[in-house]
């Protein structure tokens, strides 16, 4: 241990009470629990650690254990009981073994403890493998300035020409109708009429005909009711198509709108 | 293929070079190039020849470096540039579009946007204040942001009235968008109306507007 | 519709996909290498083959490209690693001194930290009460909470025993942040592995077969 060699160095005289108890202190307060203390102790017998003489390395423990206990250093819990059990693992390593039951014997308890050392050895020397690797950020580096914008979400906005127009009618429509809620039923071609009005001027035809063809008289000049009128047979020619007798052609988007009764084996 | 050249030039147009000393003659050029890629490659920052000098062991031909760093990844996946004096290594401009990440957000335009244009569209030039009109409700500056940052439309001529508004146009970039070759192409006013969609314009309206127009300054 | 073409792109190398595929059986390795180089140097983190493949015209064969790459930056100031299958571009560990004014502030990692680390990189999955056996001392949650928030290690399954706890295991960022293409790569595990150290039992005793063990001390 360090602290040990410091002191020694620093002061070459016999160590008097208190400064053993600092060193105890400092000592103690270095190691991480009763296993890393054992570790320590273990390792300065300098021998393979699986070779290590765990009778030996008991009493040692229990030598630092009680020394601190006399100079009231408190000590935490777990060094108490790892002293408590390592007692018994001597008792067992002295005392003739019992007759082979369920137990593990006292070589097999010394065994275990000896392979724990071990592998906290081992861990310990692999965390210090790891940080002297070739380490992200100390000794190699990425791309100081990459280009891939993390979370590049472009946002693209879409829209068609058939969007266009729509939001354009809806805007002009949307203004147009707002008389028409005004001005009451007078203005209004109902549904009625003009169902009545278009089956009754389809006839027999099979020709295609333009539906804005057939809006009442004087329907087609004031806009409000030109649109009703509109809207109306529109609606009507649509009901009769679904219903079997006329058929509604329109060649493309806000092109004139056709109609004709329905061929009879069409 | 073509390559496009580097920005900010050749390297011979760095500051100094030929009177570099010599106090480095052990470490080989190609050493100090591998050095200087090094350099730029970690750094966050385009650098100056000085800046990189800095960093390098005493007496590096940085100059020189350079220049056949910018030789040696002229055909690369990216290349070495300078801007304003400052070096560093971007990726090949003809290969930006593999650095997209295709995580593209479809979205459809608001109303309140999709009709703006509209009526930018057909009216065009067109002032906000009447683009409000005609909706008949005020006009968010973020919707107008919106279609500018598109650039699919574009502030137009200011109008010859008092207060002299600003007008709006749309752009050739909304014109490829609509994959149209002129608002001409636009279905026509007169299609909507003889369609009994729209309203016959008022009088005075009418002849100001009678089919949208692309305004020629573009 | 006419498609804003890529900027400065040559026409063979349109992006993306669905009228491209066939045209890119023609692309020539090189001209993937080039590609993959470019996509891997606009990137700071690990990527992987797919990530890779995914940014690429269709059909490209990205494991040639990396290989290819490989061998080219193999000694140049920045080399192409794999890390936990993931491939980025990396200075040379070598020239790591040039770099300081780039190097993070290290986080003095306390013993605990960098045991409890090795622990978890040697023994994975591994629960908490194991960590806590190995070092004969309880693992406090700081440890635990600096490790993950290094994002080193990270919550894995649950161990399907009584209680089930939870175990830890290490990240992709663990590997990469160590210059490991695997936990596979630990330095010494296989060492480590045939001497039993990764169990909790002597070999003897875990193979069932005692041994006399030879304590020669009385």
């Amino acid at each position: 241990m360090s602290d040990h060699d410091d002191f020694e160095e620093g002061l070459a005289r016999v160590p008097i009470e208190e400064d053993e108890e600092e060193m105890l202190s400092v000592s103690l307060s270095g190691f991480e629990g009763p296993l890393d203390l054992l570790l320590d102790l273990a390792r300065r017998q300098k021998v393979d650690l699986r070779r290590i003489s765990v009778l030996a390395l008991a009493e040692q423990y229990l030598a630092f254990v009680e020394r601190a206990r006399r100079l009231r250093i408190d000590i935490a819990a777990d060094y108490l009981v790892m002293a408590a059990w390592l007692a018994y693992l001597k008792s067992r390593l002295l005392l003739p073994e019992p007759a082979k039951g369920d137990e593990p014997s006292g070589e097999e308890l010394a065994d275990r403890l000896a392979h724990r050392l071990a592998r906290l050895e081992a861990m310990r020397r692999a965390g210090e493998a790891l940080m002297t690797r070739d380490r992200l950020g100390l000794d190699v580096f990425p791309r100081g300035r990459p280009e891939a914008p993390e979370q590049h979400t472009e946002r693209r906005y879409r829209a068609t020409v058939g969007d266009l127009l729509k939001a354009y009618t809806r805007v002009q429509t949307r203004e147009a109708y707002r008389p028409l809620a005004v001005d009451g039923r007078a203005e209004v071609l109902s549904l009625e009429e003009a169902r009545a009005r278009l089956e009754r001027m389809l006839g027999g035809g099979v020709d295609w005909q333009r539906l804005d063809g057939f809006l009442p008289e004087g329907w087609d000049r004031a806009p409000e009711r030109r649109r009703s009128a509109v809207a109306s047979s529109f609606a009507a020619a649509l009901e009769l198509a679904r219903q079997g007798e006329v058929e509604i052609r329109q060649d493309e988007a806000f092109a004139p709108i056709h109609i004709r009764r329905k061929a009879p084996d069409a | 293929m073509s390559v496009p050249a580097p920005a900010g030039g050749a390297p011979e147009e760095t500051p100094s070079g030929e009177d570099a000393p010599r106090l480095l003659d052990t470490l080989p050029l190609e050493e100090q190039e591998r050095m200087v890629e090094a350099v730029l490659f970690a750094a966050s920052d385009p650098l100056r020849v000085a800046e990189i000098a800095e960093r390098l062991p005493e007496g590096a031909d940085v100059p020189a470096a350079l220049a056949a760093l910018q030789a040696r990844y002229a055909d690369r996946g990216f290349r070495l540039m300078r801007s304003g004096g400052s070096w560093a290594f971007r990726t090949a401009p003809e290969l930006g579009f593999l650095m997209r990440r295709e995580a593209v957000e479809e979205r459809r335009l608001s109303r309140a946007a999709i009709e703006t244009l509209a009526i930018i569209a057909y009216h065009q030039p067109v002032t906000r204040a009447e683009i409000e009109e005609t909706r008949g409700v005020a006009v968010s500056k973020g919707t107008l942001d919106l279609l500018l940052d598109l650039d699919w439309i574009r502030i137009g001529k200011r109008r010859e009235t008092p207060g002299r508004p600003a007008t709006f146009v749309t752009t050739t970039a909304f014109l490829d968008h609509f994959s149209l070759d002129s608002v001409r192409d636009l279905p026509g006013l007169k299609e909507l109306r003889s369609a009994g969609l729209l309203e016959p314009l008022p009088p005075e309206e009418a002849q100001e507007e009678p089919e949208p127009t692309q305004d020629d300054e573009d």
